[in-house]
């Protein structure tokens, strides 16, 4: 009995020359759940793109169901009962999230198209998965999380037997994991198979029943999950030693850097997302904010990076106002900031790596010498990050377009945490980057807060918040509901239950420790 | 020509009737440019693709002596020569805007060169006994006084022109094959990644283009004329192409587009006979189009700052009934 | 391209150029000159060869130097004010080569230009007997005429050229009845029939019932309006009703008259004379209604719906711009 | 680096390929309509170098292409769809003229002041759709066709009303005073000191592109607006320079063919060389650096046809067809693919050596 999937002995060469994959073989038994793990940039998503017929393959061969296949295109894949779930999302931003579900296949009443019955799948879909989604909102008005879930039941909704999942829980927060999981045992109890790329390997022990760990564009081997260690898994990985548990000095807590008072943002949409906001950050400190996802995190980085108007409320850098000015003002008070969505505001696809790596201070000395740009600095530069950052990208003058996706992060990162910040801003500072990359990060980011940075860390991983930052904030439908001195002393739960609006501080209570 | 004539005439109900007819070469011609460019891609050769429907229609009816068969067959060169630019650009990668430019400059030439070969006559086809197709008249409407002479007996096209702004509403908003053309023109990968084969749809809506810009070419030479004359669209091509973002790439504000470049242009025919340079009275449809674009946008920005500010006041409302908190 | 070329008849035929700063096709002006040189092929035995040069003028000055130094010819025809410059510096580099410009002359003050004859149309004087026609005839109780006394007349382009048929037309008009009012409007192209026909339907509109066409191939459209709406037109430079007649009988119907500028003839002539040895070189040459280089087409239509009285007034006024009891402005 | 290397002659292998192969085809049709289609064609591969005034107009017009060629390349790199060139042209060959017209001071003084005046009417009038676009998000397809509808019909005003002296035949301004006219620096021909301004011109618009922290920005913008103001680029402030710096090129043309060419200012001065910019810049990828070489190359394939069709019996309508046909073939890169097919077949093979992965190989 062959297994459900083979790819044998295949390579990929991008026409940029970079080797992909490298005769690799992979291969899945149906039913199961199969993590594939690995450094970013080692082909884990080239790896499925060949599966599912959007990158052909140099060399090598696809076996299904014991048949050799040629899988030339997403059609191809779909017609064979695989799906995909893209780490990069694949939706028309101006649909409704139910229309974008049923792309491809939409139901028809009398030859037109028939949206009462869209939404009615789309219901029944989320409820039956336990996935929420607001069926008939447009794709550019909801939050990350929420568009995650869309492209999850999308892939349901084409009756995928074989379902791979590029980096789903790099954007949920644990409960959404949660449900997530729920959602894929349902699955594999009615005999359709997973294959979940993950760099979070707690999630690998949880979920999946074997896994295959890929390393340059090679598979280093696969093993099943029970007799495998998560140190283990790691060290496949990367090769080394990783030490998974953040150990940071104990925190010397200098004057206040971000002031924020009231801080209250209406939508376009005329929604209230930010609800009279204050804290404060202080020099060398990590502050966490935690919460579900769309509870205004993203609003309230977005008002402070100057990307968004704050409709009233203040919110001062060392005593100078941040609101209502332009993104160029914002950083020229010191302010960096590594955006949630890396490929709406991170990167410029097109660009080199070392166009994006100066995109905040080209028009500054060194990198503007009287009045021109220098070039050759620029490039110095961009490959002094890659190597620093330890990006992996032939060298700075390629485009960004042809990095893997947690190497774009990579970009970003570098470039936000070069400019000597007196506030960082960081949201979702390591979504989608690797064990050894986050550990990379997470040691930048205490460094940086060891030189009295102050840092402003959202993060929809709960673990991370928890292990990085010296106090924590909790935001509940656009308000602060919670504020905690000392990460170190609160629990999981805790925090769980004021992120769902089960529990809220009182105002007074909270003053006390802005 | 003295002011009152003038005014008198403008307000005649023939003038709405000139505005319609001077709007419909360019509608037609905006429709088909409206669903390439939701496709994503930039059709500029309408002009070229106008001209070719024009030229054959004219000839076909003439030789065959059914003006319907030189419509379909015009209609056809015309969708055929958009799905060789579909080739070019979708097969051959060439660049669309390059392509498109270089159609028209082939549409240009050859025209001629057929119509001389046909007739040893290089400016028109007065050589021809073509056929134009019938004009309708309303059966209610054609008796009344006003609106008769109005919306009755216009070209047949005309009518289809208006038809077509409704159909290629549906057609965009409920249908799969629009729906899937405006997906592939927003995120083409997306688009792909659900199984809509990319290629296939912007070949589709190319060729839908090329018949929309047929029909226009068809409505100059065999509706609103009947002949043909070199180079006879005189730019309505690239008119189009205004119109379709000045209709914010929607079907029903395509058509407003047309109409009010029709009606600034039927005016502009009007007060030329006003005894002032013609210079002027010739810039009034592109001044008034600039102007209009800019009215539209102001009006966008006052509504935007006008919800902030009811906004505003909701908020205030909000925080003195919640205490400030 | 030249579509033109005969096979060299027995002797050596003279070989001519056509160097047309257009394109072929205006149905008036340019076509006008290539048909006097067909003729002149057919009649005279010639062998000749057209130029297009094109529209943008950028290439005329390249094409005339280009032509007169690399063809083969005897003589080389140009034509419009635009090219005398160019033809001023030319000719002179070929003395033995003869030259014709038609519709204007070159400045012989310089006196280098003994190769180059210079023929001119009196186009105001035509136009006058168009104007004085168009004013009769909106008055007489024709089927789609209105008892209005109003007139129009559509020119491609604001140009002194145009304006000259223009202010004959107005002169002839108001010659016969002070109180005719014309209406004067410019296509602001040569291309655009669709153009003409909305501007006529618009004139139309405010009451005139008869517009002279001075606006080239934008001119086809106003003859569509008048097929469409019954009433009438007159077309210019060719007879224009004869070049719809076969294809187009109710068309032809409306177009009463042209105001002919004969180019071809003119050209035609001037070919004749010189191989007749009888052509004098080295100056400009008007034709006005006594040479025959302007008139009224008076063909079958203009026999069949001019009311005498029309007629002889007509004739008058052509007597007494011949005998210079009218003198007819122009617009240079 | 090395593979790009390689990249890059592949690119230039193929481009000379396909010009081939559209010159052939070009020959082809040639062959069907012409009675001596070798003459005729001669005539359009080799014509404009025959005599040195067909010479001079190649080069003349590439001046002309050049300039137009890096306005439209600005505007499109910052993926700016402006169609402004043709307007701005106008009013640059316009406003050089009223001071060729009415100024009178020593030479060189007299051309730089003209040439700084059409320059500054360019940057104006590339201006208003330039606002408009950025700070009301109007259109610049509508904006800038309509304004050049505008622009040339305030250019026949002017010319008719204010500049044709009583005795001319024709709507044309009198001559310029000698000082305001370019010099002509190879006899017989036109070509003129523009040269030298197009030659500086493409330098310019490179560095201003490459070495300049507008040009970052502008490119940035062009490459992703969100990601631009993201990191602090003013790109309302890009985008309507841009499109206003992008004038003053389009306007230098201008003044190139009435101050060099025509030396006066004349009716239909261009007959939509805005459009042939269009072309000329997207040949040369929007790379500055090229546009010259594809004006040269466009310029001359004008040229020829003019030639081919003047001296032969090639009508000018299918001259146009064939200039067409080239044009296509030309910009099809997947034209003549299989050869870049090739290539990776090959590459793929080197694969068995099993480079370290995730390097170039
Ligand atoms: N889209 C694709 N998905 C998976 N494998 C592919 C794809 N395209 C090509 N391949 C692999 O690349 C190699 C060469 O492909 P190719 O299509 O030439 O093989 P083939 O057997 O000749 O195809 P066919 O049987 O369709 O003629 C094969 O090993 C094939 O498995
Ligand atoms: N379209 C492309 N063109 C050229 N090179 C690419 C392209 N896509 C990916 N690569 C390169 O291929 C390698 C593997 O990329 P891939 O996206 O498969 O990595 P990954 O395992 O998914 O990494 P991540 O976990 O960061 O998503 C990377 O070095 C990347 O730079
Ligand atoms: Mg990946
Ligand atoms: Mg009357």
């Amino acid at each position: 009995m062959s297994s459900l999937i083979e790819m044998r002995q295949i390579s990929k060469l991008y026409p940029n020359g970079v080797l992909a994959n490298d005769r690799v073989d992979f291969s899945v038994e149906r039913g199961e759940i199969h993590a594939l793990v690995g450094e970013n940039g080692a082909g884990k998503t080239t790896l499925m793109k060949i599966l599912y017929g959007m990158e052909a393959p140099t060399e090598g061969e696809i076996w299904l169901r014991g048949q050799r296949v040629h899988i030339r295109s997403p059609i191809d894949a779909i017609r064979r009962g695989i799906g995909m779930v893209h780490q990069n999302f694949m939706l028309i931003p101006s649909f409704t999230v139910a229309q974008n579900i049923v792309l491809g296949r939409e139901p028809l009443d009398r030859g037109l198209v028939n949206y009462t019955e869209a939404l009615r799948i789309t219901e029944q879909l989320s409820k039956e998965y336990g996935l929420k989604v607001e069926a008939d909102a447009t794709i550019d008005s909801i939050p990350v999380g929420m568009r995650q879930r869309v492209e999850i039941l999308k892939a349901l909704h084409w009756g995928a037997e074989i379902l791979i999942l590029d980096e789903p829980t790099a954007v949920l927060t644990p409960q959404e994991t949660r449900e997530l999981f729920t959602a894929i045992r349902k699955l594999t109890e009615r005999g359709k198979t997973v294959i979940f790329i993950t760099h979070k390997l707690r999630e690998v022990k949880e979920i999946s029943d074997r896994v295959t760990v890929m390393r340059n564009g090679r598979v280093m081997g696969t093993l099943k999950t029970a007799e495998a260690s998560e140190t283990q898994i790691a060290r496949m990985m990367v090769g080394r030693e990783v030490f998974m548990v953040v150990d940071k000095p104990p925190v010397q807590r200098g004057g206040v850097v971000l002031q924020v008072r009231d801080l209250t943002h209406i939508a376009e949409t005329g929604h209230v997302r930010l609800r009279n906001i204050s804290f404060n950050v202080y020099a060398g400190e990590i502050l966490g904010v935690a919460g579900v996802e769309g509870n205004g995190q993203t609003e309230l980085v977005e008002v402070l990076a100057g990307l968004r108007p704050a409709t009233f409320g203040t919110a001062m850098v060392d005593g100078q106002s941040l609101l209502n000015h332009t993104p160029r003002k914002v950083r020229e008070l010191g302010v960096s900031h590594i955006p949630e969505d890396r490929l709406t505001y991170g990167v410029a696809l097109d660009a080199n790596v070392a166009e994006n790596t100066v995109v905040d201070r080209y028009y500054r000395p060194p990198f503007t010498r009287n009045g021109f740009l220098s070039v050759g600095f620029i490039m110095e530069f961009g490959n002094g990050l890659i190597r620093q950052f330890s990006i992996m990208a032939p060298d700075a003058s390629v485009p960004v377009r042809a990095l893997s996706g947690g190497n774009m992060q990579k970009v970003v990162v570098a470039r936000e945490f070069s400019s000597q910040p007196r506030l960082l801003i960081a949201a979702q500072p390591t979504r989608g980057i690797d064990v050894g990359a986050t550990e990379f990060v997470h040691q930048q980011l205490i460094q940086k807060r060891s030189e009295g940075c102050a840092i402003l860390l959202v993060s929809a991983d709960l673990n991370e918040v928890m292990s990085l930052s010296d106090r924590i904030v909790v935001m509940y439908n656009g308000a602060i509901v919670g504020v905690f001195p000392d990460a170190q002393k609160v629990t999981e739960e805790e925090l769980g239950a004021y992120m769902l609006g089960l529990k809220k501080q009182d105002p007074a209570e909270m003053e006390a420790y802005l | 020509m003295s002011f009152d004539v003038v005014l008198r005439s403008i307000l005649s109900a023939a003038f709405v009737g000139s505005v319609i007819r001077v709007a419909t070469p360019i509608l037609l011609p905006a429709l088909g440019g409206l669903i390439s460019e939701l496709a994503g891609v930039t059709n500029v050769a309408l002009e070229g693709l106008m001209l070719i429907a024009a030229l054959v229609g004219v000839v076909i009816s003439a030789f065959t002596g059914n003006a319907w068969l030189g419509c379909l067959i015009g209609v056809a060169c015309s969708a055929v020569v958009a799905i060789l630019l579909a080739y070019f650009h979708l097969n051959l990668k060439a660049d669309i805007i390059l392509s498109g430019l270089a159609i028209n400059i082939a549409s240009s030439g050859g025209t001629i060169f057929i119509l001389y070969l046909l007739t040893k006559d290089k400016g028109s086809s007065s050589k021809l006994a073509s056929l134009s197709l019938p004009r309708i008249a309303i059966p209610v409407l054609d008796g009344m006084p006003v609106l008769g002479p109005m919306l009755s007996r216009h070209n047949v096209l005309t009518y289809v022109a208006v038809l077509l702004v409704f159909l290629i509403w549906v057609f965009l908003y409920r249908t799969r094959l629009g729906i899937h053309i405006r997906a592939v023109g927003e995120n083409a990968e997306a688009a792909g990644s659900v199984g809509i084969n990319v290629r296939r749809t912007r070949y589709i809506a190319l060729m839908l283009s090329g018949v929309m810009a047929g029909l226009g070419g068809i409505n100059m030479s065999m509706g609103y004329l009947n002949m043909f004359q070199r180079d006879m669209t005189a730019g309505r091509g690239f008119i189009a192409l205004a119109a379709v973002h000045l209709g914010n790439r929607r079907p029903l504000g395509v058509a407003l587009a047309s109409l009010f470049f029709g009606f600034a242009d039927a005016l502009s025919n009007q007060l030329g006979s006003l005894a002032i340079p013609p210079q002027w009275v010739q810039m009034i449809p592109y001044a008034a189009t600039v102007l209009a674009l800019v009215v539209y946008a102001l009006q966008g920005r006052a509504a935007a700052v006008e919800r902030a500010r009811r906004l505003q006041e909701r908020l205030q409302a909000h925080v003195e009934a919640t205490g400030g908190e | 391209g030249a579509p033109k070329a005969t096979p060299t008849p027995e002797k050596k035929a003279l070989k001519v150029v056509l160097l047309i700063n257009g394109v072929l096709g205006d149905k008036s002006f340019f076509d006008s000159a290539q048909r006097g040189i067909d003729r002149a092929v057919k009649e005279l035995g010639i062998q000749a060869k057209t130029i297009e040069a094109g529209t943008d003028p950028a290439r005329w000055e390249a094409a005339l130097e280009d032509a007169a130094a690399t063809e083969d010819y005897d003589i080389l025809i140009c034509g419009t004010w635009q090219m005398n410059d160019y033809l001023g510096k030319v000719a002179p580099k070929y003395p033995d080569k003869k030259f014709f410009i038609f519709d204007t002359s070159v400045d012989y003050s310089k006196g280098n230009l003994g190769n180059v004859y210079s023929v001119l149309y009196k186009q105001n004087e035509g136009s006058y007997l168009a104007g004085v026609y168009a004013a009769m005839m909106t008055q007489k109780p024709l089927p789609g005429m209105n008892d209005k006394k109003v007139i129009g007349v559509i020119g491609g382009m604001d140009i002194p050229v145009i304006n000259d048929f223009i202010v004959g037309y107005k002169q002839g008009a108001r010659d016969v009845d002070p109180e005719t009012q014309v209406i004067v409007q410019y296509s602001g192209g040569w291309n655009d029939p669709a153009k003409g026909k909305e501007i006529t339907l618009a004139m139309y509109e405010q009451g005139a019932d008869i517009v002279f066409n001075v606006a080239g191939g934008t001119g086809m459209g106003i003859f569509e309006a008048a097929e469409e709406q019954n009433r009438y037109a007159i077309g210019v430079d060719s007879d224009q009703a004869i070049i719809v007649k076969d294809t187009d009988p109710q068309q032809a119907e409306r177009i009463l008259t042209s105001m002919l500028k004969n180019v071809d003839n003119s050209l035609f002539r001037a070919l004749k004379l010189h191989l007749e040895g009888k052509l004098v070189y080295g100056q400009a040459e008007y034709l006005g209604i006594a040479e025959g280089g302007v008139g009224l087409a008076k063909n079958e239509y203009y026999e069949k719906y001019t009311p005498t009285d029309v007629k002889a007034r007509v004739e008058q006024a052509e007597k007494d711009i011949l005998e210079g009891k009218i003198k007819v402005d122009t617009a240079f | 680096m090395k593979e790009r290397r390689k990249q890059g002659w592949f690119e230039f292998a193929r481009a000379v390929g396909t010009i081939l192969a559209a010159l052939l085809l070009g020959f082809i049709i040639t062959l069907f309509v012409s009675k001596e289609p070798i003459a005729a064609y001669r005539a359009f591969l080799l014509g404009p170098l025959t005599r040195t005034n067909r010479f001079g107009n190649w080069i003349e017009e590439s001046i002309t292409l050049t300039l137009v060629g890096l306005a439209i390349c600005l505007v499109f790199r910052a993926r700016q769809f402006s169609l402004a060139a043709e307007g701005q042209l106008y009013l640059g060959a316009l406003v050089s003229g009223l001071v060729g017209l009415y100024f009178q001071m020593p030479a060189l003084l007299h051309v730089s002041l003209a040439v700084i005046a059409a320059a500054l009417v360019g940057f104006l009038w590339g201006l208003i759709p330039g606002l408009l676009k950025a700070y009301l998000d109007a259109n610049e397809i509508v904006s800038t066709l309509m304004l050049n509808a505008i622009a040339i019909r305030i250019y026949n005003l002017i010319l008719t009303y204010r500049l044709k002296p009583p005795e001319a035949g024709y709507t044309v301004s009198r001559y310029f005073h000698p000082t305001a006219l370019l010099p002509r620096i190879v006899p017989e021909t036109r070509i003129t000191t523009a040269i030298f301004w197009a030659i500086a011109a493409v330098f310019v618009v490179y560095f201003l592109m490459y070495r300049t922290p507008f040009g970052y920005a502008l490119r940035m913008t062009g490459a992703n607006i969100r990601f631009a103001y993201y990191g602090g680029i003013n790109t309302k402030r890009v985008i309507y320079l841009t499109m206003a710096i992008s004038g003053i090129f389009a306007a230098l043309a201008g003044a190139h063919l009435s101050m060099g060419i025509h030396q006066r200012v004349i009716l239909n001065v261009s007959m939509g060389l805005g459009f042939e910019g269009i072309v000329v810049s997207l040949l040369a990828r929007n790379n500055p650096l090229l546009i010259p070489v594809t004006a040269l190359f466009y310029g001359y394939l004008r040229a020829g046809a003019d030639i081919m069709e003047r001296s032969s019996d090639v009508t000018r309508e299918l001259v146009m067809v064939i200039q067409a046909v080239i044009i296509l073939l030309v910009t099809a890169e997947g034209f003549l693919a299989f050869l870049q097919r090739q290539m990776r077949i090959r590459r793929g093979a080197e694969l068995a050596e099993g480079k370290e992965a995730g390097d170039v190989i």
